[in-house]
């Protein structure tokens, strides 16, 4: 015998799963992704730069954090010196969150929107935005 | 041979994109975009025509293999996972088989001890082959970040679990470790061992330097050669709502570990790979074991020459008379 | 198939040399046979061979060890009916090896 | 014929194939031995099969039809077409190795082409060069090659070297089952007339007189009246069993082993004393006078053509149902193929004792239920006396045969029955027994005796397992339920493990069974004195 029903309901199945990600995103637009960089701290700069070029914190900010973390509470090491040769206080809520202040629009835009939740605000609290 | 030159094509295979985005730009399109449509076409339609092309063929006979006592007295107790009757007892006995690998788990080592042979435990290749495939389909799920712009907290409850000891940023996948170790075991297994590699062939292997170099370049690009990862996305969700754009900042590594993937799934329906669909078409795992309680109909049954009794009876009918058996005509 | 030529004439015979056709059969080509195995066939040798060759003119079938002791047992007396008096004669087995002298084919046993 | 080594120099097995071989390499060596003789000419045209002559497997010209390969390709894309079994099988394979060791050839001969996935590899191969696409370009790198003399002699000496146990396919992750090839592999080489003569014998014995053994109508009646005389030696009372009796209740069908040898000579007398005792309606038949099936070891047709006689039978006899005997491959055909084949059964009822009045509902389509499970439920309904002490002298051990274990799920029924009718029973270790049962080493027509040395090494994991009971427990009997056991496992026990006999589940029955107005009992159904009658304790 056949199991004809059986076969077509199995690969029912799999086409829709294997195209799940096509289904779900039926109709829906691609949303433009920018974090935004305009604060008044950001804005005030003469020359508007992090503490590593815009490339490299963008791909690697994660374990610059992570590192800082292990300086300062480990090693109680409070300076990071950056590629540039300037020093900055390690500081997330001073130095980062400082320039940054616009978490929302900043830090959740690309974290939201990749689904990745950074632990950092498990110790640290979370800057009150003036503006939502 | 069956060795080196699957390693040797999966090695061209990397260097393929790797080359082609990094000396000419434009290739992007190429890798990013014509490809990845055409493997999931591939794969998708060739996937379903290859269950059809074995689904054209009848299952003539009720064959399960029975491995449990069988329905029969009421008060003798039926072992309904391993000799199913009833259409749910089929499908307990398929999910064994199909998440846990329920046959494999028996598996044991024949070894020729002082003189005679002994069966000792083997279960390597049964948790082998569950940590990879569990592995793989954690990691294939995980990346539906990438697919939904919204992600589901199903979805992002599945890397809380994976990320649960949160070494290391970004944080360290326990999977990512699963099945580097279980492809490397059941690749070392297949050129340790005599027999494993005597019945090996080059189809063999090249999956699995595939497979392998799928999850390093995976690796790779989360842990060391990162790239913009928002970009990444924002081209998977091109992809996936017919609007692909190839957005800037994407580095070579992504479209060797894309393109990798889309080798993987067009080599798929053409391959041994098929036993993920056609594990549900073994009519020894699939069958209930009622053919004596229904009558299973084979469709192309037809009829046979057959020696008759009338026959029989003429060819001994005095013989039959003699020793005072019956007979229909004197 | 292989062929064994006994007077001048060429004899079909299995893989295992049994005939193929129970007519060649002859007694000088049973004392032929056994002589290829060194045996020599005495009356009490014959005694067997003779009744292996009635039972399958009956029954187109060698009969089973058990009923040939017991048919001997009856012809022959109690002391020549048994199993052991048998293999004595026919150490290759009674079935197997007086078949093949008797021109019978080879006994199947159970299928 | 090929001497038979000793055991140990048998046991001289290397499970590690050379290192840098590649099996396609490796052309096959029929060896002396290790393959039957050729089919007769006269017996596969008895049964009107094609190419029948008279061949010799060791010589070189095997006498093959013009176009052979075109005969063998056209009859593998048409298998490929009605058995789905047969193509998921060629595809789906990932060589994972896990049934490698679990075939008895292999364990005991370690011939790197009987590991399960190589034979099936051995058909792969062909199916992969003429029937995919890697595989009629890429040749020999995507595992493909072609049909040529060599590969049709490889496939006639492995595929006759496979007993169709399913063991491999209880192992297998996907259920591949190599008796499922090894039936393709046989159909293919009937169609050029390369069958055993082992085979073909009794497939047209079975066909023009009704059983494997050839045994005609006054054959069998002789035979059994031996039995009844024996019967009447032991126990004083002479039964009356029917041939051929219309409007009988039950039709009674065992393998023809069961009546012309020894032990299973035995077993016959067992369901004659049992069915007299319960005074049961129910007749013999010399037309269907085979259970077994000879053909299914041929093509699917032959096996069809045999097995089409019982169900006939039983309509021309007006039985209400069929209670089958001890075997295995038989039982493997009536559980899983004969209502397929030559069903529907309507003609009778659902099988119910005329003894507890239990219905076997788990034959309500087929109406054919196994003599284990009848005497099963006559015992736990108390149903016959037994005395388990005149089996005192035995201790036994059970052996589940392939197919009522792998094919049927019948492993509780005679377990019950042996546990009922003796007092010393051993199971042999778990690994071996059950669903993991190992082959007796000679099914599916390997039970002839040019072959002794590939069936002592099949039969070796089997005898290997009986050993390990018998020198912990002293087991000194192996039950079983199957006539090529009976016949097999005697040789095999002589030659591996002396000291060890083998008995049918109805002769123990047989033997503790106290019959109505019998005498007293001095001595068991094989003519020994009883445990305590000859002073033999």
């Amino acid at each position: 015998m056949y199991n004809t029903g059986k076969i077509i309901a199995g690969l029912v199945v799999f086409f829709i799963l294997a195209t799940l990600p096509f289904l779900l995103n039926l109709g829906k637009a691609n949303a433009k992704i920018e974090p935004s960089i305009d604060t008044p701290e950001i804005n005030a700069m003469p020359k508007k730069h992090c503490v590593e070029p815009k490339a490299f914190m963008r791909s690697e900010h994660m374990q610059l954090l992570n590192n800082w973390r292990d300086q300062v509470v480990r090693n109680g090491n409070r300076i990071y010196v950056g590629s540039d040769g300037n020093e900055y206080p390690i500081s997330l809520q001073n130095t980062c969150m400082k320039c940054h202040a616009n978490k929302k629009k900043f830090c959740d835009k690309c974290h939201n929107y990749m689904a990745v939740k950074p632990y950092c605000w498990g110790c640290h609290i979370a800057p009150k935005e003036n503006e939502a | 041979m069956k060795t080196v030159l699957p390693f040797i094509a999966v090695v061209i295979l990397v260097l393929l994109p790797l080359f082609g985005v990094t000396v000419a730009h434009q290739t992007q399109i190429f890798f990013g975009v014509v490809v990845p449509y055409t493997a999931v076409a591939v794969f998708v339609f060739g996937f379903i025509y290859r269950i059809l092309q074995w689904g054209k063929s009848p299952v003539p006979f009720c064959i399960p293999t029975t491995c449990g006592q069988q329905k029969s007295l009421p008060w003798i107790k039926q072992d309904k996972l391993e000799n199913p009757v009833t259409t749910m007892q089929v499908v307990g006995r398929m999910l064994l088989e199909v998440l846990v690998f329920r046959s494999l788990f028996r598996n044991m080592k024949t070894e020729m001890k002082e003189g005679k042979a002994v069966y000792g435990s083997e279960k390597l290749l049964w948790l082998a082959g569950l940590a990879f495939h569990w592995s793989f389909l954690f990691i294939f799920v995980r990346h539906y970040r990438f697919f939904v712009q919204d992600v589901p907290t199903a979805i992002q409850l599945m890397e809380g679990m994976d990320s649960f000891f949160q070494i290391g940023a970004p944080l360290f996948y326990m999977t990512d470790a699963v099945i580097l170790g279980a492809v490397t075991f059941l690749l070392v297994r297949r050129v340790y061992l005599p027999q494993i590699r005597y019945i090996s062939l080059a189809a063999d292997f090249f999956p699995l330097f595939l497979i392998l170099a799928i999850a390093i370049s995976g690796i790779l690009m989360r842990y060391f050669f990162k790239t913009h990862i928002v970009a990444v996305k924002q081209l998977a969700i091109g992809l996936v709502s017919l609007n692909p754009t190839i957005p800037e900042g994407i580095g070579a590594i992504f479209y060797v570990h894309l393109f990798l993937i889309c080798v993987l799934l067009m080599y798929f329906p053409f391959s041994k790979l098929m036993h993920m669909g056609g594990v549900f078409l073994s009519p020894t795992r699939n069958m209930a074991n009622d053919s004596r309680i229904v009558r299973y109909i084979n469709p192309w049954n037809y009829p046979v020459h057959v020696h008759t009794y009338e026959e029989y009876e003429d060819d001994f009918r005095e013989k039959m008379k003699k020793a005072g058996l019956p007979v229909e005509k004197e | 198939m292989a062929t064994m030529d006994f007077q001048g004439k060429s004899i079909e015979v299995d893989d295992d040399g049994y005939l193929l056709n129970l007519d060649d059969w002859s007694k000088e080509l049973a004392d032929h046979l056994a002589s290829l195995d060194g045996v020599t066939l005495t009356p009490a040798h014959w005694e067997v061979i003779n009744f292996l060759r009635d039972y399958y003119k009956q029954y187109q079938i060698a009969p089973m060890i058990k009923i040939l002791v017991k048919e001997i047992g009856k012809a022959m007396g109690p002391e020549k009916g048994n199993t052991k008096y048998l293999y004595e004669l026919y150490p290759g087995g009674p079935a197997k090896q007086a078949c093949k002298y008797a021109g019978l084919p080879k006994p199947t046993g159970c299928v | 014929m090929a001497k038979l080594p000793k055991p140990e120099e048998l046991l001289q097995i290397n499970y590690n194939p050379p290192p840098t071989e590649d099996w396609m390499d490796r052309p096959v060596e029929l060896k002396q031995g290790n393959f039957c003789w050729g089919a007769k000419g006269k017996n596969l045209a008895a049964v009107e099969f094609p190419n029948a002559r008279d061949w010799t497997p060791v010589e070189a010209d095997w006498k093959l039809p013009k176009d052979w390969e075109g005969t063998v390709l056209e009859a593998m894309a048409d298998r490929l077409s009605k058995y789905r079994s047969f193509k998921v099988f060629m595809d789906i394979c990932v060589r994972c190795g896990a049934c490698a060791d679990k075939c008895h050839f292999f364990i005991g001969g370690g011939d790197p082409k009987n590991m399960p996935v190589l034979r099936a590899e051995l058909m792969r191969s062909v199916y992969r060069k003429y029937f995919t696409t890697a595989g009629k370009y890429l040749g020999k790198l995507a595992g493909a090659r072609e049909l040529d003399l060599n590969v049709l002699k490889e496939w006639w000496y492995y595929f006759y070297q496979c007993t169709e146990c399913r063991r491999c396919s209880v192992f297998c992750p996907y259920g591949i089952d190599t008796a499922e090839i090894t039936l393709m592999a046989r159909e293919f080489t009937n169609l050029l007339g390369l069958n055993t003569d082992w085979i073909s014998g009794p497939v047209a014995n079975c066909y023009m007189k009704g059983n494997h053994l050839g045994l005609e109508p006054h054959a069998i009646m002789n035979s059994i009246e031996g039995m009844i005389d024996d019967i009447e030696t032991i126990t004083g009372i002479r039964i009356n069993p029917s041939f051929n009796r219309k409007g009988a209740e039950i039709l009674f069908v065992t393998p023809s082993g069961d009546l012309f040898a020894d032990p299973g000579t035995f077993t016959a007398m067992g369901y004659m004393m049992l069915f007299h005792e319960l005074g049961i309606d129910y007749t013999w038949s010399t037309y269907a006078s085979e259970g077994g099936n000879f053909g299914f070891f041929t093509s699917n047709e032959m096996a069809k053509r045999l097995n089409a006689k019982i169900y006939a039978e039983a309509k021309r006899l007006g039985v209400k149902y069929i209670i089958g005997g001890e075997c295995g491959h038989m039982w493997r055909v009536l559980n899983q193929y004969m209502d397929t084949w030559n069903g529907p059964a309507d003609f009778m009822e659902v099988p119910k004792s005329p003894i507890t009045g239990t219905v076997f509902d788990n034959a309500a389509s087929t109406k054919m239920i196994h003599v284990t499970e009848f005497t099963a439920d006559l015992i736990k309904n108390n149903k016959i006396k037994l005395d388990p002490s005149r089996n005192d002298d035995l201790v036994i051990t059970y052996h589940d045969s392939c197919n009522t274990a792998r094919g049927m799920g019948l492993l509780e029924e005679p377990r019950y029955i042996i546990n009922s009718v003796c007092n010393k029973f051993h199971e042999m270790p778990d690994n071996t027994i059950r669903e993991r049962t190992f082959c007796c080493g000679s099914g599916t027509g390997l039970n002839a005796s040019e072959n002794m040395e590939i069936r002592m090494r099949g039969g070796y994991p089997r005898a290997n397992a009986v050993k390990f009971v018998r020198d912990k427990h002293g087991v000194n009997m192996l039950a079983n339920i199957c006539a090529i056991d009976r016949a097999t496992l005697s040789a095999s026990m002589d030659y591996w493990v002396p000291g060890v006999r083998v008995t049918g589940v109805h002769e123990l029955v047989a033997n503790a069974l106290i019959m109505t107005g019998e005498k007293e009992r001095e001595t068991n159904l094989r003519g020994e004195p009883l445990p305590g009658k000859g002073g033999n304790e």
